[in-house]
């Protein structure tokens, strides 16, 4: 085990990735020489060339379009989206052609594509550069959706993503690439589609995603001092959701909140809420709660975005409130 | 450039795209197939002149206007009846046919982009592609005056000039989207015009002579091919028939349609082989009896086929 | 009271509005003297000029975008997106300039546009032509999206639209076009985000949208015969979305069935099954169903592509589960 | 066309923009504003000279390369301090600003998108409704050079070319797109090349020298307003600090920044006021003190401002 930041651990993925297959090459705007805009990509081009990790114009038409194109004949590309939001720019080459290209062409190809996204939070980025976007993908069948929340998540998630024959959108969270956390040493693939309990409970299940993980768990660490114990679920990723998991979770505790920095609306939680409302009905000892970002675009102001996504008051609230049910 | 099996091959090919749509119309009209179609008529000239100068395995991203390209590039016919047929022996394997979506990897057919323009940066990511590979393919990707003006265009020819990605835009201009005529959509006469804005070559070309086609894109291929980058072509051409089965027309005049109806490649360019002596009459009945009878056949077995279990559906949408 | 189709009925509501407002006008491809790909705009050029209706080229970035211009500078455009699927074309116009640019311009503008988007199945169009994306709006704060289901839903809800002072994204169904209706004939507005009850019932309930309503009705009527009363609620549009006439329907039933035509995952019968799981847990009586689309591109063959979308007899069923539960 | 009053009053206008900023970054150096910026530092002749042509009543679509652009509209400046300090006095109602989202209805300024390239269709939307509400209002739409690359440019510019839509496209050349430079970016060597694909006039002109490009833009300007339809013009400018401040800027040297620091139009302006008689040293001062003056009082106006309530955040989502 090896204790790196979130930022670095995507960092290495890239550089195992790119070291181990010579069809993997990264492409997006400043991922070169620069080092991506967060620094992600630093040394890449260095050490493996500007043949396999180059700057783009300015162009997310054609750097996911291109990535398809590129997939459909051979290659792994790695394409960055500057911004997750900017996945609403190229929309279309995710939704209808990354997504579908295989399917509508009778399963001739496969499409190993990874778009990455930096999404969430990042200190008064803005309506445009703030969001977490991954509820638009939830009906994206043929596409997949992962979101890490750890260093050791972001490892071995990414490399599982390259690895795919499926396209990938990797959600990255921009205020976690600080995160430290222990890692692996040696070859470390997470599973897409495999959700992880990052802290095991028996009275009230919290599923989360990336920060809002970060935030479940604090709120588990308060409650556990009033001996109440929260189970928090990390499904890490959207599509396909590992309901196995949650419903497991939720048959033993009876609780359940879901939390996304997303407002509740088009969100995974609802995804969640509306699932667990089919299959475990009857073990619900309390209403569903989804503790999400508010139904309203993320303020640019740092100071007022933080009002636009739950506080882990919210989920220790919504922690009480669902234990004190009638 | 053209020798005497250009000609003929152009002529055989342009004949069996004709043939086979005309078959295709039968069976929609028998209600075989209720995909949605937009009939090539009229402008097999580009469809085959571009597509021949192609190796098999160049890359192709055909476009919405008949199945000329994806024809001549070497989707086989039987299994394009197939798949407008919603038969499994189709491309698709029964998922159908209509406005899009054959394929044919082993011949190099990349498929096409339901939303307009959706082929543009897919075919800017396959030269990319090649190129990082090393090896010399060339991808020709088609698009009409109407997707012209989507912003991936842009896009997509920027960095393939960039590049210097080997890519043959191929533009049937034929004077309509629907029922907008190009002079209410485009603001510069030539769309070819608009490879100065990439620094690429652009050139317009007669898209009535397969001939003319031909040549532009074999002189666009071998310098893709060399390293040299894209081009953008025009092909002026025209379909004869509505812009789907059952479009009323009403924004064009017969006259008009009789202008373009006298350059009918079909009915020119055997005379051409003729005047030209490339072949005679006896080869050219010979060549139409011999493309009816591989049509007829083609449809033949393909009707034979079946349509697919309704678990078909849930197949292929993940790797 | 007069009967009309729902296309004839779309094309009223523009006339209407055109005639009353100078400031509307009509923009998008073959809009014009052509009439429309499915022929809703016809006559319209003919009567109102080719200032009032126009053609626009095959830039739907332009034709979303320019219509935000438009309405920020004191018209009321109404935009036509030839299929709903293109909605993914114009995704950062819609999603990020039509829905967020009054809240992020500290609400110094509004934004009266309407993007007219014909969504749902119409017979073989393909996985790139058939789809009902209106889940893909169902978080964007700022827009409002309706989803008529009958001629006079349609031509009520376009006038509302045309008429409001936000960005309003009308999915009218394809393959509803033909259907006929009774219509009033003086001037008709329905209030945006108000749901109607189409049938009443008193022992489940079903929430569908546009084409589903009509399948839902007929699965009424079957059961009906067997004793058993569906209430169908039409909430005419999901963003917003009537809470309360939802909420009090399933007060009533105590079982809920949520259909549409796209599939489950990132629709709105899951937001509606997760309101409902979240605010009226306690009156469920069996588990609430989402008898939604296949979560798979939609097959391009005519006859395949109805086992994409729930049928009346998926519905009966889905009923015949709920009351039979436990 | 430029007169004296022209000249000083670009002279101000430039200093107006360059010491607002100077008091911005101290803001931000003091902890007070945590917006993300991209300072203008070194565009200025561009951003005041091709805005100040401009009626109150035009349209602007500024861009997130300094505020240059907005307070030459006339965006009160004590508002923008106020925009950036987060307080409720901003023209955003103290939701903040960083990237983007300062406007200001009443003087034009119709605000900016976050996504680059989302002006373009924007701008064009504006044009259109100039036009169609009989007004001889026009659109300046600045943008980088690396914006250009949308594809949101192509479609809006084809339809400003195609309606005679009164739209000047500006784009700002800096030479860079964050750390890439034009050249690994764009497939020709000066932007304004692009205008010959869709039929318009396109330019290049001294982005450093604000002469050169209110001339420029005036003519521009009377052409769109006589009706003759949109304009490209890229200016050749320089930023002077990094893409945001904290930018490492490994991507350039130090010669190439003072080679660009000699045209700096804050220094080279003035002396040409004077060599060419448009003013003297004694006004030059009285300027320099009266513009000091008038930001310090702005600023502290705008420090004496109060943050919003947090149910702010819950307003103007809807009208
Ligand atoms: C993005 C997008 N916009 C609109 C359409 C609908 N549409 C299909 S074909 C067509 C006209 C295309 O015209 P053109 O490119 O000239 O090709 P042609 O039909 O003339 O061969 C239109 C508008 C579409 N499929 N995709
Ligand atoms: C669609 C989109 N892609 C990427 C970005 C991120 N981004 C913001 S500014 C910038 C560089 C812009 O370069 P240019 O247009 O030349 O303007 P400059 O910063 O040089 O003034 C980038 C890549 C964005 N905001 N929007
Ligand atoms: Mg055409
Ligand atoms: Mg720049």
């Amino acid at each position: 085990m090896t204790v790196m930041t979130y930022a670095r651990a995507i960092n290495r993925a890239l550089a195992e990735e790119l070291e181990r297959d010579a069809d993997v090459f990264i492409m997006g705007q400043d991922v070169g020489a620069f080092g991506g805009a967060f620094g992600v990509t630093r040394g890449l081009q260095e050490r493996f060339g500007r043949r396999r990790v180059f700057d783009t114009p300015i162009s997310e038409n054609f750097l996911v379009g291109g990535g398809v194109g590129a997939a459909l004949t051979g290659l792994r590309p790695v394409v960055e989206l500057q911004y997750a939001d900017f996945i609403a720019v190229a929309m279309d080459e995710i939704y209808n052609k990354a997504a579908k290209w295989r399917y509508m062409h009778g399963g001739l190809f496969s499409v190993p594509l990874v778009i990455r996204a930096p999404g969430g939070l990042a200190g008064g980025a803005g309506p445009e550069h703030s969001q977490s976007p991954e509820g638009l993908l939830l009906s994206a069948a043929g596409l997949h959706v992962v979101t890490p929340s750890t260093p050791a998540d972001a490892l071995g998630l990414l490399k599982s993503a390259v690895r795919s024959s499926n396209p990938v959108v990797y959600i990255e969270h921009k205020g976690l690439y600080g995160l430290k956390g222990e890692v692996p040493d040696g070859e470390h693939l997470i599973p897409i589609g495999v959700a992880d309990v990052k802290r095991e409970g028996t009275d009230v299940t919290i599923v989360a995603w990336t920060s809002m993980v970060h935030r479940a768990l604090a709120a588990a660490e308060t409650l556990a001092a009033e001996g109440i114990q929260v189970e928090v679920v990390d499904p890490r990723g959207v599509r396909p959701l590992d309901t196995d998991t949650i419903l497991a979770s939720v048959q033993k505790t009876g609780r359940l909140i879901v939390s996304h920095e997303a407002p509740a609306p088009g969100g995974a939680a609802s995804e969640v809420a509306a699932y667990v409302a089919e299959h475990a009905l009857d073990y619900l000892a309390a209403p569903i709660q989804r503790v999400c970002g508010a139904d309203i675009p993320i303020p640019q102001s740092s100071d007022l975005e933080q009002y636009a996504i739950p506080s882990v008051d919210d989920l220790i609230r919504a922690c009480r409130s669902a234990l004190s049910y009638r | 450039m053209a020798t005497r099996d250009t000609y003929r091959g152009l002529y055989t090919g342009m004949l069996r795209v004709a043939t086979w749509e005309q078959r295709l119309l039968r069976m929609i009209e028998e209600g075989r197939t209720s995909g949605f179609y937009h009939a090539g008529r009229g402008q097999e000239a580009t469809a085959v002149g571009a597509t021949m100068p192609l190796r098999r395995d160049d890359y192709l991203l055909y476009d919405h206007r008949g199945m000329g390209h994806a024809i001549t590039k070497g989707v086989p016919i039987d299994r394009l009846f197939s798949d407008f047929l919603g038969f499994r022996e189709g491309t698709t394997g029964g998922l159908g046919a209509g406005i899009v979506h054959i394929a044919w990897p082993e011949a190099g057919v990349l498929g096409q982009s339901g939303t307009l323009g959706g082929s543009f940066p897919i075919a800017a990511g396959a030269g990319l592609s090649a190129l990082y590979r090393g090896t010399d393919q060339v991808v020709l990707c088609f698009f009409g005056d109407g997707a012209s003006n989507r912003g991936t265009f842009h896009e997509s020819a920027n960095v393939a000039a960039l590049w210097n990605l080997p890519v043959i835009w191929l533009c049937e201009n034929n004077g309509y989207a629907v029922s907008v005529p190009t002079a209410e959509a485009i603001s510069v006469a030539q769309i070819s015009q608009r490879a100065i804005a990439y620094d690429m070559p652009g050139t317009t070309v007669d898209g009535m002579d397969p001939i003319a086609v031909y040549d532009a894109v074999s002189a666009a291929v071998e310098r893709a091919r060399a390293g040299g980058g894209p081009s953008l072509i025009e092909a002026m051409t025209y379909r004869y028939r509505g812009h789907y089965e059952g479009d009323p027309q009403t924004y064009r005049t017969r006259e008009e349609r009789d202008e373009w109806e006298a350059k009918d490649p079909l009915v020119m360019f055997p005379r051409r082989l003729i005047d030209e002596g490339y072949a005679d009459e006896q080869w050219i009945e010979a060549t139409r009896i011999s493309v009816s009878e591989e049509i007829e056949a083609a449809a033949a077995t393909a009707l034979q086929g079946s349509k697919p279990p309704v678990s078909r559906i849930f197949d292929n949408v993940y790797a």
